[in-house]
């Protein structure tokens, strides 16, 4: 009867999208393409954190590699001006993720810090968060994926092990995330504090293309860095307002 | 001539007691082995009392349990540690000679984890302790048990009941408890 | 009571034809029975009022009112953010309301017609199989003294047959 | 329950009951079967008998210690949970590193965790090269080595002994040098095809420093780069590409950051376009081997007919340096321009540069534009590291193709020769040249210390597992260093998985099953205690310098921080006095039966191959074309064309040396006069991942070298294209390569994306 | 139903209290091959699925969903057929109905429960499947109700439910005919079926009223039921799929290929039940202006959806379309206009209407079409969204095949079933079409 009370009384509360702006935390990227050289450390890095699975030759063929952060290619011009551009893609974390809406059992819904979550154990498998996202960063578990031993002697034992029929997709590190939030409170420290996370991607990463914080503080990097003159977000037309601002690469044509 | 429902039911008695029969075996069955063999309590390789020890020897759950404030698992407490008193108390009890067993053998005993949480779940027993969450709010009276059991349902109900009621931070986002 | 009287009928103007008579000779419970849904039997036997309707409209706002409030208390009862789509949007909610509102509305008349018809029909209830094929009968229940009355009405509008029934 | 009696049944009442009672106690048994397996398995608790000292479960360790996996020696920090290793990143207090990693690196757990490592020595029970081996004890295996080594000292023929290795730097190489001068032998060589062997060499003749020099990126406005791929796995990869990212967009916020500057300008100069190619401004597709001669039309126009060099650089006017390299001349003078006006111009070579018969005079010319710039030694050029705190200059440790094949030959003409092969496998390196198999094949004893059966050790008597480098000891002194003195240790970071050994504590074994002598001169108990005994002497010669109480504490530190440095520089050269001339590359194969230049490049995952048998990597799309799982041959769109050929079709490419077949991939960036292949799949032998896989582009190529060192040009290789009719569909990632105009890539420059914006 | 030769009560339902009681050697063969392909080819591959993983299908990353949804949609529209048909035309008071409605509900039904049957063939952990019941739980945990999925299995529980009822309830007074026909057990069972019932005015009025209001109820939720489904597809952002357009779009193709449908049936019950006398030229003549009606809406939308994603200029929507138009699946679209937009057209002839056989053919040929439709709808779209360079493809696997030619048999061993335990013409509606006997009509 309370819920009742509550939804009348509370009527207008429930209505009004837009309710992350609220949040604890709103984590975000900013990828620096003018820095991003390609070299995929970031994939590896990602797929030992994040126990992703070495799905074979064959089911790779089939397109059903799990890489949870991929490097994008694109050509453009003709040989002898031809150009290859790299773009770092993994899950935006969209504000407005149309994955989110898609779940019928809540797997995927958006939390307190601002991330686009994915709940493995509540996954039923329909995959059609998957076919609602626009930058193809969500990743099915097709068939339930095994390391030949002592290979899983490597796996984190912070992350699960996906079975078979769930969807996955980059988690920004959330078992980091809550580490260092629990280092935070041993602290007696109410909020992190800027650098006290760096996912696996950007950690690893050589030339530093990936800054990770929080876009709520104004004086973070992230924040500071989002509005560069150079920042865009992919896919702007579709109004999914992701978390992760990329900067140009600069095209200098005259050396 | 008349006609009605009643008539026809009749026809189909046997076969409802049939089924009905093979029914309630079939509960029964299960519940037999509920009761004989219990999964909220199993039988431990040594019949290690907490009566004795938590209850009438009144020893500190972190005692034994040393990572419980500093880690997600409590920890079990190495043969060493059981060792430790062990070598001069109570020597000549049966249950105690199966420990020394283990001791002189080098080996690990093999308890039966009561309070199993699936792989799943991230439940860090540092933030509880911390939080001066008392060990028998989901352990039970553990010092009353004899054998230890399970009574908490460990369910995600129950969590996030808890939860709610202390007012946890973050406590119903799915990734607090999660992994 | 005590006498169940049934009567057979090979044309469906006699039998209402003899329900009017039996109707007009005081007998209260009179039954027809026909292969087919008949026509015109209100004019003999008086208008039928049904609760049916009423099970409807109540299945159906509860339904509603009932679907809808599941939709918006299991989304508060767990607040889990989506999309920054509002918690309860009611667009969505509506569809879910719409449904639940068909579905209750549809078991709520089932459960009327159960109701109103009488049926399933738990006690033996007189009865024969042509009925069902191609003949049309009308039974009544009445006092064992008034039976024999009943009996040459039935026969006079042109009954095939009488048969007093046990039940 | 049971009725009295079923009127429409004949059963009898007794037949019924039974009936009923088998019926019920059926379904019992079903229910208590259900029960039973449906609740979850049991789950065991099982503690330590006697717990590690600080361990606690479900709170990770981190270990400082040094990747092994390139010779770059970044150092890493090891990720450890209930004593397992989770996690390598780079190690931020490592200058080499500063704790970024590179994709093979991250990949170290699985060299450690490999299921196909070797877990016992092993002894050749058939044929050499036929891996028919069988299980013998550590006992039986060092014992057997031990008194073959024994016999041919006391013989005095203990010269007969050959070592040849990897890349090893550090003590341990000491140590090896160590035996080894015990035995009376000074046949040592360390091999891989991988090993800079042209630069030291164009450096020694170039600043009289036989060293890497750190090429101080960072700091440069103006890169120009014959054919390094100092992006992809060249000489140091994680460091340049740091600097790389400094060196476009200047340090990033909340570092020490210097004045901003303007965005670094990056040329690439080589005929197929490589990963640090796909990221310059510019990318030059110049004929392969001509790099020299560009360099010298560069400095042409630079030094405007003055100096030193002028009369050597007079006939190198653009329009003929445009003839000999393929590149436009307005190109070039628009290159010199900016190389001239630039404040920090820094050319640095490498890669095909390197690779042709000309490699040498290439990089002294790609050496002279730095003299121009006058950048040699300054902040932002090219700077000179000190001298190592310990350990030999790779110039003196690295012996060249010509200098493998002699040494090996040398054992082979020996009675009783003995080679230990340790942490190379020349065999998948090597060039279709059966002359190295044919001398293993003669040498009696061939032992071996690996982690893995590969090629070479296909061809070992004894192969002795070695720990992987998270398990073992050692320490490095990374070599290009930063500038500035560096050495660090590395140390096991998990207890070893099998019965295996450090490379240093094989021969300490070795030794102390040898004669009394042998015994009397290495003492130690294991590599640990010579290592420590090292670095205790290294202390006691800084003991005032340094800042700890004692050795232990200073031992505790360097292990903690898993590195340990002194801001030592190296004094300024300016000096260049080497002869300027540009040397043709001579191509094995002429160009009327073998078209087409053959460029097998230095793979992302794999570097000399060694990654190959590592799952993580084998996943890993190719950075150019997202390629996993194989080989491919890349195609200019003319060449295939020409050869009517689309993608996925299978070639068959043939050299004067071999042929092998791989499949077509046809891309923008290469020349339609080259073709080039990725180096690394192709083994015969080299665990479940990697066995079978690709084709191995250096198996085909000539026994070509360069004429001053005797280096492997692995660049200087003509080829022939046959289609075969067959084709494969490509494993890879990317569907679509061009963008159809969709804003992926960000607004056009000049535009911000509000502009932009047609949603 | 004309005059000439009209049955008399008797003899309705000796046409058809046989069909239920009668095995041909045809019947049995039919049944045994249905029944074996669908154990070989439904439940076999889906065990064998369920154990390996959906893996098992063609699936892929970007091609998320492939046949087993594009087949749960054609089964969805298939089951517009009945229902919706049944009700309107009861609302309307078309007697022509009569004859043919009973076995068009089962259609309805029988096509829901294969729908519903792929929706557990598609999803990736089915033992989980009741977390999509609204119901409370030791999680506390409940569906996401903003889900498109989740008015999914509102609608299809709602429909299904309705549809059943809709069903059995006008069957109710034939079961109790077929009581009085039958003895032994059989006459147990469909004593209880009837409920007892007796054909009293009591009862009969009831029935009308509820049957209609079951009427009424149904026809919003049919049309709700395929929107909720193409939502499916419209709420999702991916070009090709991303049209308001598409609501009315399912909509009436399911209409169209349920319509269809019913015609199919409606041929092979009057060939093998021999229906002759009560399933006409008429019934054929009406369902063919139905569907060449159907057709043209069908045409003029699939137009609109063209044109929109044409006339959009949008690098995304013009993709999907240059695939969909010219890429791989080519030949399955274009076969699809032949078949759904150019063929009907023949039907503005009557002569065509009214010939049987040529009606069986065409309306199969609607179904193939449909069906192609709903495969392109998910094989054509999904591999060509946003970002290029996830542009991949989709093939269907061996087990999506079998699993699909599986369902067929899942669908005729239902309706195999269904002949033998519904009357498959309704006796009751068709005597009512009959002349009322009376004694007046007797003498005259």
């Amino acid at each position: 009867m309370s819920l009742i009370k509550d939804l009348f009384t509370n009527w207008s509360v429930w209505r009004r999208p837009g309710y992350f702006e609220s949040f604890d935390y709103s984590w975000g990227m900013v990828i620096d393409l003018d820095r991003c050289t390609g070299c995929e450390a970031c994939v590896v890095a990602c797929t030992a954190e994040n126990n992703l699975p070495i799905v074979g030759e064959k089911r790779f063929s089939e397109n059903r590699e799990i890489k949870w952060i991929r490097i994008e290619r694109y050509w453009s011009g003709e040989y002898p001006n031809a150009k290859l551009s790299f773009i770092p893609m993994l899950c935006q974390h969209c504000d407005q993720a149309p994955c989110e809406i898609a779940c019928p059992v809540s797997a995927t819904y958006h939390n307190q810090d601002g991330l686009n979550t994915q709940i493995y154990n509540r996954c039923i498998g329909t995959r059609t968060c998957a076919v609602y996202c626009p930058y193809e960063v969500r990743f099915f578990n097709w068939f339930s994926y095994t390391w030949d031993a002592p290979l899983e002697q490597q796996l984190n034992p912070d992350v699960t092990v996906r079975e078979k029929g769930v969807m996955e997709k980059c988690t920004f590190c959330i078992q980091r995330i809550r580490e260092a939030k629990d280092h935070a409170k041993d602290d007696g420290r109410r909020r992190l504090r800027e650098g006290d996370i760096q996912p696996a991607c950007a950690q690893a990463c050589p030339t530093k293309a990936i800054v990770f914080g929080d876009r709520n503080d104004p004086d973070s990097q992230v924040a500071q860095m989002a509005s560069d003159a150079r920042g865009y977000t992919v896919l702007k037309e579709l109004n999914t307002s992701p978390s992760i601002v990329y900067l140009r690469r600069v095209d200098q044509e005259h050396v | 001539m008349s006609v009605s429902v009643r008539e026809a039911l009749g026809a189909f008695k046997p076969a409802a007691i049939a089924v009905g029969i093979a029914l309630a075996a079939y509960i029964a069955g299960w519940v037999a082995y509920e009761v004989f063999f219990p999964g909220t309590a199993p039988v431990q390789p040594i019949e290690f009392s907490h009566v004795i020890h938590a209850g009438d020897y009144q020893i500190d759950c972190q005692y034994c349990h040393i990572y419980a404030a500093r880690s997600t698992t409590a920890g079990v407490p190495a043969v060493e540690k059981c060792m430790g008193c062990h070598k001069v108390i109570a020597t000549d009890k049966p249950e105690i000679q199966k420990l020394t067993d283990y001791w002189n053998s080098r080996q690990a005993i093999p308890w039966i984890k009561v309070h199993d949480l699936a792989d799943f779940v991230y439940f860090p027993h540092k933030r509880h302790v911390q939080a001066e969450v008392a060990c028998q709010t989901c352990h039970g009276e553990v010092q009353t048990m004899a054998r230890i059991e399970r009574v908490a349902p460990l369910s995600m109900k129950w969590c996030v009941g808890c939860h709610e009621e202390r007012e946890v931070e973050n406590g119903r986002d799915c990734w607090t408890c999660h992994k | 009571m005590s006498a169940n009287i049934i009567g057979v009928y090979q044309y469906a103007d006699d039998l209402l034809d003899a329900a009017g008579r039996l109707k007009a000779s005081g007998f209260d419970e009179i039954e027809l029975m026909s292969p087919i849904p008949l026509h015109g039997v209100e004019k003999v036997l008086g208008p039928k009022k049904s609760v049916l309707r009423r099970f409807a409209l109540f299945g159906a706002i509860v339904g509603g009112v009932g679907g809808f409030l599941m939709a918006a208390l299991s989304a508060i009862v767990f607040i889990l953010p989506t999309s920054g789509r509002p918690i309860v949007p009611w667009p969505p909610f509506l569809i879910i309301t719409f449904e639940t509102t068909i579905l209750l509305g549809t078991l709520a008349t089932l459960i009327g017609f159960f109701f109103s018809a009488n049926l399933p029909a738990w006690k033996d209830r007189p009865y024969l199989p042509a009925f069902s094929d191609n003949r049309f009968g009308v039974h009544v229940g009445c006092d064992e003294d008034a039976a024999e009355k009943v009996e040459k009405i039935m026969l006079d509008a042109g009954a095939e047959k009488v048969e007093r029934v046990k039940t | 329950m049971a009725r009295k009696k079923n009127p429409g049944s004949k059963l009898s009442r007794r037949e019924f009951l039974a009936l009923v009672g088998t019926g019920t106690s059926v379904m019992a048994g079903a229910g208590f079967l259900t029960a039973k397996f449906s609740r979850r398995p049991v789950e065991q608790l099982i503690p330590y008998v006697v717990p590690p000292e600080d361990y606690i479960p479900g709170v990770a360790a981190y270990y400082n210690t040094v990747c092994n996996l390139c010779p770059a020696g970044c150092g890493i920090t090891v990720r450890i949970r209930e004593g397992r290793a989770k996690k390598i990143e780079g190690n931020p207090a490592h200058p080499v590193s500063q704790g970024g990693t590179c994709a093979l690196g991250q990949s170290g757990l699985q060299v450690l965790y490999n299921p196909d490592r070797l877990q016992t020595p092993v002894t050749r029970r058939g044929e050499r090269g036929t891996g028919d081996f069988h299980t013998v004890g550590w006992n039986s295996a060092l014992t057997t080595v031990a008194s073959h080594l024994d016999k041919l000292r006391l013989a005095n023929r203990g010269a007969g002994v050959g070592l040849l290795t990897g890349d090893i730097r550090g003590h341990l190489d000491d140590l090896l040098i160590q035996f080894l001068g015990l035995m009376g032998s000074g046949r040592y060589l360390q091999y891989a095809f991988t090993n800079p062997t042209n630069l030291y060499s164009a450096n020694a003749a170039s600043f009289d420093t036989a060293q890497l020099p750190y090429y101080d990126i960072a700091n440069s406005d103006f890169l120009l780069s014959f054919g390094a791929d100092f992006l992809g796995m060249w000489v140091s990869p994680v460091s340049y590409s740091r600097a790389y990212g400094d060196f476009r967009q200047g340090r990033r916020e909340g570092e020490d950051k210097g004045p901003r500057r303007q965005r670094g300008q990056l040329v690439q100069i080589e005929p197929r376009m490589s990963l640090t190619g796909a990221n310059a401004d510019i990318w030059v597709p110049a004929v392969p081997g001509t790099e020299g001669a560009l360099a010298l039309g560069i400095a042409h126009i630079i030094a405007g007919g003055a100096g030193r060099f002028a009369a050597a650089l007079a006939e190198f006017d653009p329009p003929r340096v445009a003839e000999i390299s393929g590149v436009e001349a307005s190109t070039i003078e628009r290159l010199a321009r900016s190389f001239g006006d630039a404040k920090a111009p820094l050319a640095i070579g490498g890669g095909g540069a390197a690779a042709g018969t000309n490699g040498v005079p290439n990089l002294v010319a790609i050496n002279l534009l730095n003299h121009l710039a006058g950048n040699i030694g300054r902040e932002g050029g090219v700077v000179f590291n000190p001298k190592p705190a310990f350990g030999r200059t790779g110039m003196q440790r690295h012996g060249s193709y010509l200098d493998l094949l002699a040494f090996v030959e040398e054992i082979a003409d020996v009675d009783d020769g003995v080679l230990i092969i340790a942490g190379t496998n020349p065999l998948y390196d090597f060039p279709g040249d059966e002359r190295l198999v044919r001398a293993l094949q003669r040498i009696p004893l061939v032992v071996g210390l690996s982690s893995f059966m590969d090629e070479t050790m296909q061809y070992a008597d004894i192969v002795l597992p070695v720990n992987s480098y998270l398990e073992g000891w050692g320490d490095d002194a990374p070599e290009p260093g930063v500038g500035m003195r560096v050495a660090s240790i590395s140390q096991p970071v998990v207890a070893p998985l099998y019965d295996t050994m450090d490379v240093g504590d094989v021969f300490i074994r070795l030794a102390q099953r040898m004669d009394r002598d042998m015994q009397r001169a290495m003492p130690w108990p294991d590599f640990h205690a010579y290592l420590r005994n090292a670095w205790r002497r290294m202390y006691d010669k800084r003991r005032d310098k340094l800042d700890y109480v004692d050795f232990d504490a200073f031992w505790t530190a360097v292990l903690e921080a898993g590195v340990w440095g002194e801001t030592r520089r190296a004094s300024q050269r300016n000096e260049f006095h080497a002869q300027v001339d540009y040397e043709p590359p001579v191509h094995a194969g002429n160009d009327v039966d073998y078209p087409w230049y053959f460029q097998p490049f230095v793979s992302q995952g794999f570097f000399d191959g060694r990654g190959a048998n590592l799952p993580w990597q084998q996943e890993l799309p190719d950075p150019m074309t997202s390629i996993v799982y194989g080989s491919w041959i890349e195609l200019n769109p003319r060449t295939a064309n020409e050869l009517g050929v689309d993608e996925g079709d299978i070639l068959e490419v043939s050299s004067p040396a071999g042929s092998l077949r791989a499949p077509v991939w046809i891309t923008q960036g290469i020349r339609p006069d080259t073709v080039a292949m990725p180096i690394g799949q192709g083994h015969t032998s080299f665990g479940r991942y990697a066995t079978g896989r690709g084709a191995n582009p250096l198996s085909i190529l000539s026994a070509q070298v360069d004429s001053r060192t005797g280096a492997f040009a692995w660049g200087a290789t003509r080829v022939n294209l046959t289609p075969t009719g067959e084709r494969i569909r490509f494993v890879k990632t990317g569907g679509w390569s061009r963008t159809l105009d969709r804003q992926i890539l960000g607004p056009r420059s000049g535009e911000t994306q509000e502009g932009g914006d047609h949603g | 139903m004309s005059e000439r030769g009209q049955p008399s009560y008797q003899e309705v339902n000796d046409a058809v209290l046989p069909t239920m009681t009668t095995f041909t050697w045809r019947y049995w063969t039919a049944l045994s091959i249905s029944v074996t392909v669908m154990i070989f080819g439904f439940f076999a591959p889906w065990w064998y699925q369920l154990f390996v993983g959906v893996g098992a299908a063609g699936m892929s990353r970007a091609a998320y969903w492939g046949t087993y949804l594009g087949n749960f949609i054609f089964w969805i529209g298939l089951s517009h057929s009945g229902t919706l048909l049944s009700a309107v035309l009861h609302i309307t008071q078309s007697d022509w109905r009569k004859s043919i409605y009973r076995s068009a509900e089962a259609m309805t039904l029988f096509s829901l429960i294969t729908a519903a049957f792929y929706v557990m063939v598609h999803l990736g952990r089915l033992w989980f499947v009741h977390w999509t019941v609204p119901i409370p739980n030791v999680m506390g945990l409940w569906p996401n109700f903003r889900s498109p999925l989740m008015f999914d299995v509102m609608a299809i529980t709602t429909y299904l439910t309705a549809s059943s009822i809709f069903i059995y309830m006008g069957s109710v007074p034939d079961f109790a005919t077929v009581r009085d026909n039958a003895t032994g057990l059989r006459r147990k069972i469909y004593a209880i079926m009837c409920f007892g019932w007796r054909g009293t005015d009591r009862e009969w009025h009831r029935l009308g009223w509820a049957y209609t209001f079951f009427a009424v109820l149904v026809i919003p939720l049919a049309v709700s039921v395929h929107s909720i489904v193409s939502w499916d597809f419209a709420l999702s952002i991916v070009p090709g799929l991303h049209h308001t357009i598409f609501a009315p779009y399912f909509v009436c193709g399911a209409i169209f290929s349920g319509t269809a449908g019913i015609v199919t049936v409606m041929y092979f019950l009057r060939k093998y039940f021999h229906f002759e006398r009560y399933i006409t030229e008429k019934h054929f003549n009406n369902l063919g202006k139905l569907l060449l009606l159907l057709s043209l809406i069908w045409s003029y939308i699939n137009m609109l959806e063209l044109f929109t994603g044409w006339f959009s200029g949008s690098s995304f929507e013009i993709e999907a379309l240059r695939f969909k138009l010219f890429g791989f699946y080519a030949p399955l679209f274009w076969e699809m206009i032949a078949f759904c937009a150019f063929l009907p057209l023949v039907l503005f002839s009557e002569k065509i209407r009214t010939n049987f056989r040529l009606m069986l053919w065409i309306s199969i040929a609607i179904n193939i079409g449909m069906f192609t439709e709903r495969f392109l709808i998910v094989a054509t779209t999904q591999p060509r969204k946003f970002l290029p360079d996830a542009f991949s493809f989709y093939m269907p696997s061996l087990v999506e095949i079998a699993i699909t030619i599986g369902s067929f048999a899942v669908f005729t061993t239902l309706f195999l079933v269904f002949v033998k335990v519904f009357p498959s013409m309704s006796m009751y509606e068709v005597k009512e079409t009959l002349n009322l006997p009376t004694r007046k009509g007797a003498r005259t």
